[in-house]
């Protein structure tokens, strides 16, 4: 078999295996490169998976040579070559853009370490996505956990340490309810094949240990994914966590979480739990609305600039689980695709927030004063990926939003009222992003310090690549956008 | 006979029980490490579940001995899980207590009101 | 130059134009004063050359991009986009050679973003201007809030951000909260959102949801400035008056009526709309603007808000001409909008050179100017005549287009409105000439001359294209008569 | 006759559990944890669970002990309790509790041979894997072969875990005014438990080997070899004193091992991919496909129980390390 | 003939080592201070331990199991006295004075 079969194995393997090879790399700065390539590597393979995907075959791979029930099997199809771009996309902007930050928050010889987790964490990540095993998603979502708590407690500050500890406990409880869940479905189908359960779960459907199986894997992955009853932990996690882990963790780490929830409600319970629609619909819908709309609220009156966009990350999600609890084609494209604008405009914001980071200290929004004139390359980038987190036409944000109010209409009486929701958060939005411009371009410069000169130039392109890619697929998404209705398509078809 | 059908569900009902212990070690107790502790019953508690499927009437451990005929075995498949999951909560726990004795060397305590108070 | 190119030369020359004063402004005053004045003359320069083809009946349409399927980003010139297009670039150039005098004059700081700005949003107003469908038409419609912005935030003090946060506020939230679903629901309903002359929605959408529909375009474009959102134009006054001249005469506010307009004519179809009976309030909504503003104007004593609330007024006729649904109305409300631009941006000028040359801003300081400022206060004349309405000026062919509109719909309301706003115009500007003309000057007030020559310039050209558009309005009626043919 | 014991054993659990929590000494409560994991070990044990109940009993109550001690002896012993608050959590943990006991219902009786877990994967398990690896011990075919993968993912928890530790606690104690104790903090002047521990070691050590490589044939494999060679070693550490044990077997040794034992699965993963088989098909390994998968195993187990014992020594080490400083 | 003796004979060791659990664990509980109790309870690891395995191994007759219960029980004899021996150890550096007839454990407060 030529390589290209291989491409689901090697995308897990290249960043996995070069995890411990990077905790060898002790010389300065080297830790950093080889990270980095190991990065840009899965990236190269993401991008290869999409091409295969996109020209109509879903890669499928048999691990260990094992036929599917038996062994553990490897499935790529369009959902996951989505979220693959996503996730290795992001830890390759994070990695190219880290070296100035990092530098300046962790030590030197503690850095092959820190990088060593990066890497397991994308591997971690990357391995949920690509796995089509229920057991081997756990394994998989235990390393990026793991992986996540060390980025997390590297943070400089010591608040970052009960930060991490309330992350870490949450995070374990919710990984253990998954594997109840897990649990209780492979008791009564015997198998951990995800395709094959899907298949042999018709005949024990009614049966309670299936409903609290269900119960159970939601409330365990939407506490990994941070749905607003269960996301206490992601503000302070975030907040303290050195800017450019923040960067990678907002962008994919809370998505991946999602991901399996909307492909377990999808493909194993969906056509065969009875009335599904009201069940999903009946709690999920709630849930994102009300997220959506007191997490903006919380944002509103925010101090500190990356709690606010911490905040703000909970309201997104409640978008992406919007989209999916309409239980409908359009509602589906529109959640799969805020999956990949929002990585991109909370990407780019949070690029843009490590960008200041480099000069200002203290993130409060009132010591961020004349920011804009000592640094206008970088409020500017964040200026942009504003816009695309408040859906001006024109940014990624935008496609996502015209799609979930339209899939809003589409869905029903009360679709206007689900419209109304949409459109007053996004007033929410402005309201939080103009306070930032605010104080970024018209409060006087805080005196006393000195004049810094604009952040460092590898940092500033990585912002302002992520910033024009937020245009660019503002106004060609193409890609994404027929992966997202290929997605749709493959799961609204076991819907009906 | 009604005694025996229980006696079939005694195991998970256990099982519901020190999950539960656990899980209200965890929320209830304000010293980290007793939450730790609390983490780590809530997890035997799931090996408990999974170890339960795998008995099979009168079967042995899933060790085919060469020369005898139709031994009924207990099912391997729950085993190879729990035994990877043992290890992932051993790791869990060594990554907390690491962060407990950063805590308690940066905060002088490990009873989380006192933390609250102390930012 | 094919025509579909000169579409995106349109476009893209002001953004170029934008980054060479970017650029320019680093080396020296001057030399990004030249840009502008090249860029705005080439602007005309290729706008103006449509002219011929739309007067021929062409209609050139170029594609750029597909964002979604049936979502593109496209760009169609017909009639009412053209006349928009040839007023904003037009009065671009006289406008920068007025900012040119005042701001030297006024020795404002950071010069360099205002021109640069001021470029951006000319191109943002060719985006609305050539939109092709409701979608590019939102995008641009949003670039041009966005471009504005730091123009009305200019001076950077607390009071100017705050009210230009107002400015911001109301604009966006209009346009995000009630423009977006409009435009989404049409796309939904029509399952295009093309302008297409005739109206795209006939027969789609039954009785009520038509009233909903409207009101959500009428009150999501905040830019038209129709009653109950209309709060952000007197914010904007904050900003130093070349800005001002841009907001209410050459952009802005011209962007929204237009939008209106032609969102009743190419997306509702005006016969589709005349016998849709719940579309009948806008009509009386905009009434009900004229009359309100004019009688708040009354009671104003700044001569910037004075002017404000004036144009909010004048805003409410180009839409209550529309909202008559006739055809001689609707070319009423083209020509009402040129009119108004001439009228309204002489006034701007002159309150503008007055405040440079004497810092007087308040109504009661202006007694005995006419001596002092010749020049500026017989332009000023001019525009006040022509917003009133009396024959030599702009003003009177458009209200005499409106008035003919209105009889041959027999629409008594429309007719009572405009003769008492006339009144009322008359009513607020009579005695300020009276004033400026035949009043002595009270004893201490400060010695002051013209002001600055090239501001001066301005004021006479746009006074004598006021008093020209009377006489040589031919080409402008015939193009707009275009609109209207098709439809009997 | 077996549900006795498990009703007994079950029931001693339950009262273990309560007594943990209800303890306010924390050393209290992590001996309680020890004996808690010895029982749950010995339950495995009954419900045929063999493999389990040896790695519940090899890493659960030992390692997990001596991890907790460590960091208790960094930490206070006593726990304050706290006050209010509590029928929060009564209710939520009781709702959960109700929840679960509702799905017991449905379930398969303790031993049903007919459950659907009996009928799907397992009996395959069962019957292929005297045909493709010819040894006896299913649990180590399945763990190592058939679902390799996740041994994979397990070893790299472990890695993650062994750097996590060495990244948090890399940080110097802020205290800077510390100086380092004397060389002798292990037991050197209790002379019996010298002799006796120094009698042993090797045994345990021996052991260790023994079940790494018995794990074909009987109850073993690389995560319970790893954890009794790391007790081994942490008992020599005990008695002779860290440092004597860090002249033993260095840090960079224990690095080494981990990273080693992560390369080596992995590496084996990626020859077999290069040699045609899929990643981790082992019967590409040699000509024969039983002999490729034996040595695919013995190879990746050798692996896993250098990975566990590095990983579990470094994070002993490091905790210790902690001690002496602080 | 024989293993029925045998078999009677492992029983009785059996129950005795029981018998000696049992005592140990009462003593556990019943005595005053700490010293009193490690003593009670070494007695599980050393007595008892030899009777239950002695039983085991006439159950088990020759075999390997019997060499594997052989081996266990040589661990178990060598392990458990000095495990009671280090505590006790540990018990006194940390200050814990076996002045047995004065004071008991409770009012002391040590132990938890």
């Amino acid at each position: 078999m030529d390589l290209t079969a291989h491409l689901p194995a090697l995308q897990v393997v290249v960043p996995m295996l070069s995890a411990p090879l990077v905790v060898l790399l002790q010389p300065r700065g080297l830790a950093w490169a080889g990270a980095t390539v190991a990065a840009l590597a899965s990236f190269a393979i993401a991008l290869a998976l999409t091409i295969a995907v996109l020209d109509g075959q879903p890669q499928v791979y048999a691990m260990g040579g094992w036929p599917a029930p038996y062994g553990i099997a490897l499935g790529v199809d369009a959902f996951s070559a989505l979220v693959l771009l996503v996730v290795t996309g992001a830890g390759a902007a994070s990695l190219l853009a880290a070296r100035p930050s990092i530098d300046q928050q962790i030590e030197q010889e503690r850095q092959p370490l820190f990088y060593s987790a990066w890497l397991l964490g994308l591997a971690g990540l990357v391995g949920i996505v690509v796995s089509a095993d229920a057991f081997n998603i756990f394994v998989f979502m235990e390393i990026s956990s793991l992986a996540s708590y060390i980025l997390i407690a590297g943070g400089p500050d010591r608040r970052a340490l009960p930060a991490v500890f309330k992350y870490l406990i949450m995070g374990t409880i919710g990984a253990t309810f998954y594997l109840i869940g897990v649990g209780l479905i492979y008791m009564m189908t015997g198998t951990l094949n995800l395709a094959d359960m899907e298949a042999r779960i018709g005949d024990v459907v009614d049966m309670n240990p299936i409903l609290v199986a269900a119960g159970f894997i939601t409330i365990g992955l939407a506490l990994k994914a941070a749905v607003f009853p269960l996301h206490v932990w992601l503000p302070n996690a975030y907040t303290q966590a050195p800017h450019m882990v923040t960067v990678f963790l907002a962008a994919c780490a809370t998505k991946v979480a999602l991901y399996v929830l909307i492909r377990f409600d999808y493909l194993v319970f969906q056509a065969k739990l009875a009335d599904h629609e009201a069940q999903f619909a009946l709690f999920a819908l709630p849930l994102a609305i009300l997220g959506i709309l007191v997490a903006s609220a919380v944002a509103m009156f925010e101090g500190n600039l990356k709690r606010l966009l911490a905040t703000s990350s909970v309201a997104q999600i409640g978008y992406i689980l919007l989209g999916a609890s309409f239980v409908s084609q359009a509602g589906l494209s529109a959640s799969v695709m805020h999956i990949f604008n929002h990585a991109l405009a909370k990407g780019g914001l949070f690029l843009a927030v490590a960008c200041l980071a480099y000069h200002y200290r203290d993130l409060r929004l009132d010591q961020l004063g004349g920011a804009a004139a000592r640094m206008p390359w970088t409020c500017a980038a964040l200026l942009v990926c504003g816009f695309s987190l408040i859906g001006i036409p024109g940014t990624a944000g935008f496609i996502s939003k015209w799609l979930l109010i339209s899939a809003a209409l589409e869905s029903g009486p009360w679709g206007w009222g689900l419209v109304a929701v949409i459109l007053v958060s996004s007033l929410m939005a402005v309201v939080y992003i103009w306070r930032i411009v605010e104080a970024l371009y018209f409060r006087a410069a805080v005196e006393g310090d000195s004049l810094p000169a604009e952040a460092p130039l590898q940092l500033l392109l990585v912002t302002w690549l992520v910033a024009l890619l937020n245009i660019v697929f503002g106004l060609f998404p193409g890609v994404p956008l027929e992966l997202a209705n290929s997605t749709a398509t493959l799961l609204a078809g076991f819907a009906s | 006979m009604k005694l025996l059908e229980l006696l079939g569900y005694f195991n998970y009902w256990v099982f519901a029980i020190i999950l539960t212990v656990g899980l209200y070690a965890v929320i209830r107790k304000t010293n980290l490490i007793k939450k730790l502790i609390g983490l780590s019953i809530f997890q035997s508690a799931v090996f408990l579940m999974y170890i339960t499927m795998d008995k099979v009437e009168g079967g042995t451990a899933p060790i085919i001995q060469a020369g005898v005929e139709n031994q009924i075995f207990s099912n391997p498949l729950p085993q190879v899980l729990i035994l990877t999951a043992i290890v992932v909560g051993v790791s869990t726990l060594a990554l907390g207590l690491a962060i407990v004795v950063r805590i308690n060397e940066s905060y002088g305590t490990i009873e989380e009101r006192e933390i609250l108070d102390a930012d | 130059m094919t025509p579909e190119t000169a579409i995106l030369v349109a476009l893209i020359l002001p953004l170029a134009g934008a980054l060479a004063i970017a650029l320019a402004g680093r080396v020296s005053p001057n030399l990004r004063e030249t840009v502008t004045l090249v860029t705005a003359a080439a602007l005309i320069w290729v706008v103006w050359g449509l002219l011929p083809t739309l007067m021929a009946g062409g209609r050139p349409a170029v594609e750029i991009s597909q964002v979604m399927p049936g979502l593109t980003i496209a760009f169609k010139v017909e009639p009412l986009g053209m006349l928009f297009a040839a007023l904003a670039s037009g009065l671009w150039i006289i406008n920068s050679v007025y900012s040119i005098g005042y701001m030297r004059g006024n020795k404002e700081q950071n010069q360099t973003r205002f021109y640069t700005c001021f470029a951006l949003a000319l191109s943002a107003t060719m985006g609305v201007a050539f939109a092709g469908n409701l979608f590019t038409l939102f995008l641009f419609y949003e670039l041009l809030t966005l471009s504005t912005y730091p123009l009305v935030a200019h001076k950077g003090d607390p009071a100017t951000v705050r009210s230009a946060r107002v400015y911001l506020g109301v604009l966006l939230s209009t346009s995000i909260g009630l423009f977006l679903p409009a435009i989404i629901w049409t796309y939904m309903v029509a399952g295009t959102g093309d302008f297409t002359p005739g109206g795209i929605l006939a027969g789609k959408l039954d009785d009520p949801a038509i009233g909903l529909l409207l009101g959500l375009f009428v009150f999501g474009i905040g830019k038209a400035a129709v009653m109950p959102v209309h709060r952000w134009l007197p914010a904007a006054m904050v900003a130093p008056t070349p800005v001002s001249a841009l907001l209410h005469a050459v952009a802005v506010v011209k962007a929204g009526v237009f939008a209106i307009t032609k969102i009743i004519v190419y997306v509702f179809g005006i016969d589709f709309l005349f016998d849709a009976p719940s579309s009948g309030w806008l009509l009386y909504m905009a009434a009900f603007t004229i009359i309100a503003a004019s009688l708040i104007a009354l009671r104003q004593t700044n001569i910037k808000r004075l002017l404000a609330y004036s144009t909010i007024a004048q805003l409410s006729y180009v839409v209550m001409a529309a909202a008559i649904l006739k055809p001689l109305a609707e070319v009423g409300a083209a020509i009402h909008i040129v009119a108004h631009a001439f009228g309204k941006i002489t006034l701007f000028f002159a309150a503008g050179a007055i405040y440079v040359a004497s810092k007087k801003t308040e109504l009661h300081q202006l007694r005995g100017i006419g001596r002092r400022m010749p020049w500026t206060t017989a332009a000023f004349s001019i525009g006040a005549l022509s917003m009133i309405g009396v024959p030599p000026t702009a003003g009177f062919v458009s209200k005499w287009y409106i008035l003919a509109g209105a009889f041959e719909a027999d629409n008594l309301v429309a007719v009572f409105t405009i003769i008492a706003s006339t009144a009322l115009n008359a009513a607020y500007f009579l005695p300020i000439l009276y004033l400026a003309w035949f009043e002595r000057e009270n004893s201490g007030a400060p010695e002051h001359g013209e002001a600055p020559l090239a501001a001066v310039l301005a004021l006479c050209v746009t006074a004598l294209l006021t008093l020209a558009f009377f006489l040589f309005n031919g080409p402008v009626i015939e193009l707009e008569s275009q609109v209207v043919r098709g439809i009997t | 006759m077996i549900f006795v014991f498990a009703l007994f054993l079950l029931t001693l659990l339950v009262i273990t559990a309560l007594a943990i929590v209800h303890t306010e000494n924390l050393f209290v409560a992590v001996m309680l944890t020890s004996i808690f994991s010895l029982l749950m070990a010995a339950n495995f044990f009954i419900l045929d669970a063999a493999d389990v109940a040896l790695t519940e009993a090899a890493v659960g109550a030992g390692v997990t002990t001596v991890i907790f001690l460590s960091a208790l002896a960094l930490t206070g012993e006593r726990e304050k309790p706290r006050v209010g608050g509590r029928n929060i959590a009564l209710v939520t943990v009781g709702v959960l509790a109700l929840l679960i006991i509702y799905a017991t219902f449905d379930k398969p009786r303790l031993g049903d041979p007919n459950a659907p877990v009996h009928q799907h994967v397992a009996p395959w398990y069962l019957e292929k894997t005297p045909e493709y690896m010819g040894f006896p011990n299913v649990v180590t075919a399945v763990l190592s072969s058939f679902r390799g993968y996740d041994t994979l993912g397990e070893v790299f928890v472990v890695f993650a875990a062994c750097i996590g530790v060495l990244f948090i606690l890399g940080v110097r104690p802020p205290r800077e005014s510390l100086e380092p104790r004397d060389e002798s903090s292990g037991l050197r002047h209790h002379l019996i438990p010298q002799v006796v521990g120094r009698l042993l070691v090797p045994f345990i050590v021996l052991f260790g080997l023994y079940v790494q490589f018995h794990g074909e044939y009987g109850p073993g494999g690389g995560f319970q070899a790893g954890a009794i060679i790391a007790t081994g070693v942490i008992l020599y550490a005990l008695l002779e004193g860290e440092a004597e044990a860090l002249r033993a077997v260095p840090r960079s040794v224990l690095l080494g091992m981990v990273i080693g034992g992560a390369m080596l699965f992995g590496s084996v993963g990626v020859v077999c991919m290069l040699m045609g088989g899929a990643f981790l098909d082992y019967s590409v390994l040699a000509a024969d496909p039983v002999w490729g998968q034996q040595l695919g195993i013995l190879i990746i187990e050798a692996g896993v129980g250098m990975a566990v014992c590095g990983a579990l020594l470094s994070i002993f080490h490091a905790f210790a390390a902690r001690e002496s400083l602080s | 003939m024989i293993d029925i003796g045998l078999d009677i004979l492992s029983w009785i060791l059996l129950t005795l080592g029981g018998a000696c659990v049992l005592i140990g664990g009462i003593g556990g509980l019943r005595l005053p201070n700490f010293y009193t109790r490690i003593h009670a309870a070494s007695l599980t690891d050393t007595m008892a331990t030899l009777l239950i395995f002695a039983g085991m191994m006439l159950q088990a007759g020759l075999s390997l199991p019997t060499l594997k219960l052989l081996a266990i029980m040589l661990f178990l004899l060598l392990t458990g006295p000095t495990a009671t021996y280090a505590l006790a150890n540990a018990a006194l550096l940390s200050g814990l004075k076996p002045d047995a007839e004065t004071v008991t454990d409770n009012d002391k407060g040590h132990a938890g």
